[in-house]
């Protein structure tokens, strides 16, 4: 998700602006490791139905890049909707 | 308003709630996201672009999820709002 | 929940005892966060089928507010048989 | 019996340790509410009171988690009670 | 899961790994409470049927011991198999 | 080719990255258990022994799943693999 969700630094101290800044680039790493797994696991159980054979077939393999595809395009759509609301919502500091 | 609110409460506490608000934050957008996907995207995945039905039920999705959002935020009585 | 259920403080000594509670409290803050998030993602998931428009209609409304009411009644009654459960089978230290 | 434990381990690792406990018993709380929710409130939502029914089911699910938790903890060979 | 599926430590100075084996200890500890949590919640879902008594029948209880047993099972082969590719895809340092 | 890294990161950035790497590799694992136990095993629960079907079953899937983690890994452009 788009750094700028998390908050508004520029009224902070510099030292302070520094840590709150570290903290939150560990926030977003952990949360696109998080989105991969949840991003796996979601394709793999929408597309792959059928044990019979420990290789995917091709059939699956297009299924899970479409899937992944249309999970990235979904996941920016709402950012930048969810980004509107934010800032819609948002009092002045 | 609150000016002085950083000499009231210490320092650690301030982080501390920063950090707690920001992950709300972020689980907040990943719940709303895995649940409007499961809403709105087709799960027979035929191609990977998303289709127009598809890009009007997310606006709508969202949009409903933040009212959602808003409106359980009153009833816990916060008196802030979500965000 | 409970602040209680978390634990008993008081053979600690003092200091001990106030970080105890600082890590109990940032706990609890974390925990009620997170239920704010779950208690949304399921009343929306529960009441809201239709996407043909962006405002939330009266019906989904009322069914938003009582599936919050219920729950938080749901969770209070949980807290408590959960609580003398707790009690029944905690052992003196 | 564990008198003198705490000059065994370091205190780190007794906090790190308690701080562990602790989430686990808010996990088996939050899982056990949202599970017996799912299992005994009616989703319909026809009223924002919960009936004599779901009352007496509530407390009964409650009552078999924690027993399934104890169970399954003999189980695991833990030795201790899950609390 | 088997520690050394975290990673090889033996590249990093003593110190350094120490503090890494340390992380790697608390990090055991949260995932064994968590898989802990998780078998209860799909145990109880797989088995607890019924609520008009609030004791376990003889029938739940063996359900319930049977799925655990089963996942137990289920989760070191998934270790021994996930550890295989894990190896397979391991590039040398 | 990356010996001399650690002067150019501070080490807390390396512990922490480290730590979410690690939480990563936990919740993968966790995640393919729970998917794959879903997709194999009966329940119905009739023994305590996983038969040959689940057994051969549950190395299908983790070799898939394994399969569909590196190829969503591509798609990202990590150009790292997965694990």
């Amino acid at each position: 998700m788009d750094k700028s969700m998390l908050g508004d630094l520029g009224s902070l101290p510099p030292e302070d602006q520094a840590r709150m800044s570290k903290m939150i680039d560990q926030l977003q790493i952990r949360d696109s490791l998080r989105m991969y797994n949840a991003l796996v696991e979601r394709c793999f159980s929408d597309c792959v139905e059928s044990f019979r054979r420990k290789t995917l077939d091709e059939q699956e393999e297009t299924c899970v890049r479409r899937c992944a595809e249309k999970f990235l395009k979904h996941s920016l759509r709402v950012g930048l909707r969810f980004a509107e609301l934010n800032q819609g919502a948002a009092t002045p500091d | 308003a609150n000016n002085d609110m950083p000499t009231a409460l210490d320092k650690e506490q301030i982080f501390g709630m920063a950090e707690k608000e920001m992950e709300y934050r972020v689980e907040l957008f990943n719940k709303l996201t895995h649940t409007c996907f499961a809403k709105c995207v087709e799960k027979r995945y035929k191609e990977s672009e998303l289709n127009m039905g598809e890009n009007s039920c997310i606006d709508r999705c969202v949009s409903k999820y933040w009212q959602v959002t808003n409106l359980i935020g009153q009833l816990l009585g916060s008196g802030r709002p979500p965000m």
